[in-house]
């Protein structure tokens, strides 16, 4: 079991702007596992995300899984172009990802298919959320980064999300997670905390 | 060598190294560059070309020359700071940049007051000048880009490669009297075919020049020290009370 | 890999042809120029005739400035450049369309109307070849040049000041060896462009690289 | 009680891109109350906010007691000027609002006090919100427009915004607020709330 | 109100003068264009002498166009613009606070320098006092007629290429205008100085609360 992580995290410290902003974490993900972050505001959560995906420069060691070569990500910043529709911006990644199936089941699956002539900026916040799920699923990474996936949700919504998320896990794949909500959805013995202070 | 070179990049060692290094600097260039002016005003003969304009040069070529050194040299650290990461080379890249400025503004200023009686003109827009007067923005856009990241270590990155890119300047400023006919004279000392001037001359060219470079070391550790204890300062408010 | 650089070139394209103004913003930055210069140089159309050259690289110059602030802005701002990294999409392809997308959309319009231009100014093409020539050798510096110093700025303090004042020690050597290069042309001596070809090659090689660091670092 | 409403919003529809978002939609909001608007994503919450602060052109009427003239708001953009720092931030609301007292108290109340000279890009999301509801109380308004004022907060930060409405409405003052988590805290009776669909 | 006036206009100056580079982008990008135009105009002096006037007038009508962009554009994105308008402060005095602000750091160093730049270009100062009075009824023109078309483009899809092309049709009266005018004023005829002076009176009246509007439209 323990040699087939897909991310191992060792003492992993961090530094921004002279700060120290945490300091020699270690957990692993497993596949079919969950890691939940912990933490207040400004801990150092999205932190850890982005030194994972080694954005930051961190000390410590990530090691990730050999053939993985890319981490899904939804996060507080969209990454949407407002003047972009939703139909554009969905076949841009679509073909950037490669992914051969049409999007229009992952629209009516999150209830966006009258949507899709509207350019980003008019959608709702939460509609905007959920695009940007919409992305994620058609990546298809094996390690998900998500920081605070079902913030701003509706609970529907938030059920959705959390089906897929248990869907990803079950097909093999491994999540980071931060969430100020209890998310009491997945098994216990599949859930990894990590607490940051 | 890295290990070592690790152990005096910290900068409480450094500090602790460049404190009589400071001081004798301090001495030395004061007295060095009075001899120099002693030696260029009254000492040294007039030019038979141009007269006692000439003496114009015992300022324009080591500030010249100085400028050209405080660029590599802010260049070279910059290189260190990003590829290495050791904050102290930044600092002393920061600190550079003002005093570079001064030496630039310096031979800029006096080359065209040189000009006049010598070419017959403050400014021509040829190779050397230009160049010259590039390097002049690049310093000042090196100063503007420290202020313009408050209290963000992005800036210190910006910082760092743009002076990298400002470095292509560099060769260009040099090479610019080789490869173009400028009005500009020639290299005459530094120069691969040796050195070709009167030792007269010569030598209050050197004292002034060496004076200069002690002056440039002398107020960069100076205000090294002042920011690495101003860094302790906010360091130290930073720190996450517990 | 070579796919996905006909994706992002095909998305910078289109985003230049369909979604914005980023397209018509050179020509008609251009054309505005173009038209001030005989307007308020009034009728003489010797000065016309002399400052012509000087006058479109100027207007070359500026309207690269200007759209050099939007190269990268709307992707940092909106986490699209984040997403990219986490995803592992090599920034080199990024960098890389941008650069030629932002040249084919400021630079070649620039070169390809500038015959007309010299005419519309001028009267004479004979200065044509050489003015064609030295674009061709100084449009792509000014926007290999300016990607770099784009990038650097992202998340700066006043921004578009700053954006301006940088690139202008990087983009004067640039504009006058290319006027002095028009001018030096018919006699038959090309050193000008030799250098600017010399610095172009040079450009290419190091300066996307760069600019890709400085953005992985802009993200920090 | 009937005439000391704060908002009396009556047969209110709304109209974005000629799609109608909601129609004839009637509450008021009175003094020491909160009015809740409930909805799924792109129901038109944030909609409605905009229309009773008259941004958005609306049928119907919103009635606004004799004496308010502004409003609090807090939504899902922050307001915020990515490269000022928080001091600077904080006193150029401070002087809009014409706020007498020191805002180092309301720092410290939440916490930030460490975080004065930083720029508000290096805050982290709970932070940036933070700020925005120390801009809130320096404002003294009497209606509070509060678009999902929770998320994305830690436990201990959500607690002290709920508390910091509580004495709001204790005050004598008034809430619009929307939001995807139950807000349990507050007396039954005090609370409206209003579906959208 | 009139206090809520000079917080505002008093902001405004202090994000030109303390919080950014704001103030230098006038100065800095004025300074490029003078660089700019002897360098590649040569040592011609008499080309110099005769083009001062309308290079000066050139740069001033592009750094106005550059520094337009920013204007409302990231009280709009970051939604501050927002922010005021739910807290009911009138946008009356955003917009004219705006519009002082803008034309004092851009404008008005334009107007100051303007005499130095003629003499450093032309050599001669006969043309100050005509390109002072244009420039000082010029200036404050583009400012107050960039506003409302700054305002449209805020979140604008597709806008922008027929933005241009009505901004052009806009600036480019001014700047004839304003040349004319100089090239007039020496032979006592100062019919384009009443006439800018009408536009910009009637401008004064008019575009602030057309931008306002516009503002106001454009949160919807
Ligand atoms: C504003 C105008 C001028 C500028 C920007 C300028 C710039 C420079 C620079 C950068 C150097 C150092 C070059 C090197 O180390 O190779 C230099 C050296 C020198 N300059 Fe100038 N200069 C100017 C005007 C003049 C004038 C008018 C004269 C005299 C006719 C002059 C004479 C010299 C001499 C003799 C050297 C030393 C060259 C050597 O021996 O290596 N310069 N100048
Ligand atoms: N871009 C940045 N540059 C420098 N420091 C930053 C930056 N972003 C955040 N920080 C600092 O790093 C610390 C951790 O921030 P981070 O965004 O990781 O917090 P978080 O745990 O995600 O909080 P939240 O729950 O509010 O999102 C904070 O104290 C913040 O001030
Ligand atoms: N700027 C806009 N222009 C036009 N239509 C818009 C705009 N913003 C939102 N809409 C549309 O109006 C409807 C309501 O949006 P609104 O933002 O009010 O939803 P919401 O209830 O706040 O949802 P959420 O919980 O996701 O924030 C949505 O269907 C959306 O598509
Ligand atoms: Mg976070
Ligand atoms: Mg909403």
């Amino acid at each position: 079991m323990s040699k087939e992580y897909l991310l191992k995290v060792k003492n992993l410290s961090c530094e921004r702007n002279y700060k120290i902003i945490f300091n020699k974490l270690s957990f692993n993900l497993y596949p079919r596992n969950i890691v939940f972050i912990d933490g207040n505001n400004g801990s150092g959560k999205t932190t850890l995300l982005l030194c994972v995906s080694n954005i930051l420069t961190y000390s410590g060691e990530v090691l990730i899984k050999k053939g993985i070569d890319n981490f899904g990500y939804v996060g507080h910043r969209n990454g949407l172009y407002d003047t972009q529709t939703v139909d554009s911006f969905l076949y841009f990644w679509k073909n950037i990802y490669n992914y051969k199936k049409s999007y229009h089941s992952i629209l009516e699956y999150f209830n966006l298919s009258r949507f899709i002539d509207v350019p980003v900026s008019s959608l709702s916040f939460g509609q905007k959320k959920k695009l940007s799920f919409a992305r994620l699923i058609m990546m298809k990474s094996k390690v998900w980064l998500l920081d605070e996936p079902i913030s701003g949700l509706d609970k529907k919504t938030k059920k959705i999300i959390l089906k897929l998320i248990q869907e990803h896990l079950s097909l093999g794949g491994g999540a980071l997670a931060t969430s100020h909500e209890r998310l009491s959805y997945f098994d216990k013995k599949k859930v990894t905390r990590v607490k940051i202070d | 060598m890295l290990k070592y070179f690790h152990k005096y990049a910290n900068p409480g060692k450094f500090l602790t190294l460049a404190l009589p290094v400071r001081k004798i600097m301090g001495i030395v260039s004061i007295g060095v560059v009075t001899v120099g002016l002693i030696f260029a005003l009254f000492l040294s003969p007039p030019d038979y070309q141009q007269k006692e304009t000439v003496r114009i040069m015992y300022i324009h070529v080591p500030a010249a020359w100085m400028s050209l050194m405080i660029y590599a040299f802010i260049f070279f650290s910059s290189v260190v700071f990003l590829v290495w990461k050791f904050p102290l080379f930044l600092i002393l890249a920061k600190e550079s940049v003002t005093i570079g400025v001064i030496f630039t503004f310096t031979a800029l200023l006096t080359g065209s007051l040189w000009g006049k009686p010598t070419w017959g003109t403050y400014w021509v827009w040829d190779a050397r000048l230009t160049s010259f007067l590039v390097l002049f923005f690049i310093y000042l856009g090196l100063k503007l880009i420290m202020d313009s990241f408050s209290y963000s270590s992005k800036g210190d990155y910006a910082f760092g490669y743009l002076a990298l890119i400002g470095g292509f300047n560099l060769p260009i400023i040099k090479f610019s009297v080789d490869w173009w006919n400028t009005l500009h004279q020639p290299a005459s000392i530094l120069r691969t075919g040796g050195i070709s001037i009167s030792s007269e001359m010569l030598i209050p060219l050197f004292l002034m020049a060496i004076g200069f470079l002690f002056l440039f070391i002398y107020i960069l550790l100076v205000s090294v020290e002042i920011n690495l204890k101003k860094r302790k300062i906010i360091y130290y408010k930073n720190k996450p009370d517990n | 890999m070579i796919k996905l650089f006909f994706l992002f070139l095909l998305k910078d394209f289109k985003s230049y042809l369909l979604d914005s103004n980023k397209s018509w913003f050179a020509i008609s930055f251009f054309l505005l120029c173009v038209l001030i210069f005989p307007l308020t140089y009034g009728s003489s159309v010797d000065l016309l005739k002399k400052t012509a050259i000087a006058s479109i690289w100027i207007c070359a110059l500026f309207s690269n400035l200007i759209s050099l602030e939007s190269l990268f802005k709307e992707d940092y701002q909106n986490g699209v450049l984040l997403q990219y990294r986490i995803n592992k999409i090599p920034f080199s392809i990024i960098v890389i369309t941008k650069c030629i997308s932002h040249w084919v959309f400021t630079g070649l319009p620039i070169i390809f109307f500038s015959p007309f231009f010299l005419i519309f100014l001028s009267g004479s093409s004979s200065d044509a070849l050489g003015l064609f020539f030295s674009l061709l050798f100084g449009t792509p510096l000014f926007s290999l040049l300016g990607m770099p110093i784009a990038a650097l700025t992202l998340g700066a303090t006043a921004r578009g000041p700053l954006l301006i004042f940088l690139s202008i020690p990087f983009f004067l050597p640039i504009i006058i060896f290319g006027v002095l290069g028009v001018n030096s042309f018919n006699s038959g001596s090309y050193s000008e462009y030799y250098l600017l070809c010399a610095i172009l090659s040079i450009s290419i090689v190091i300066l996307p690289y760069i600019t890709i660091k400085i953005l992985q670092e802009s993200l920090k």
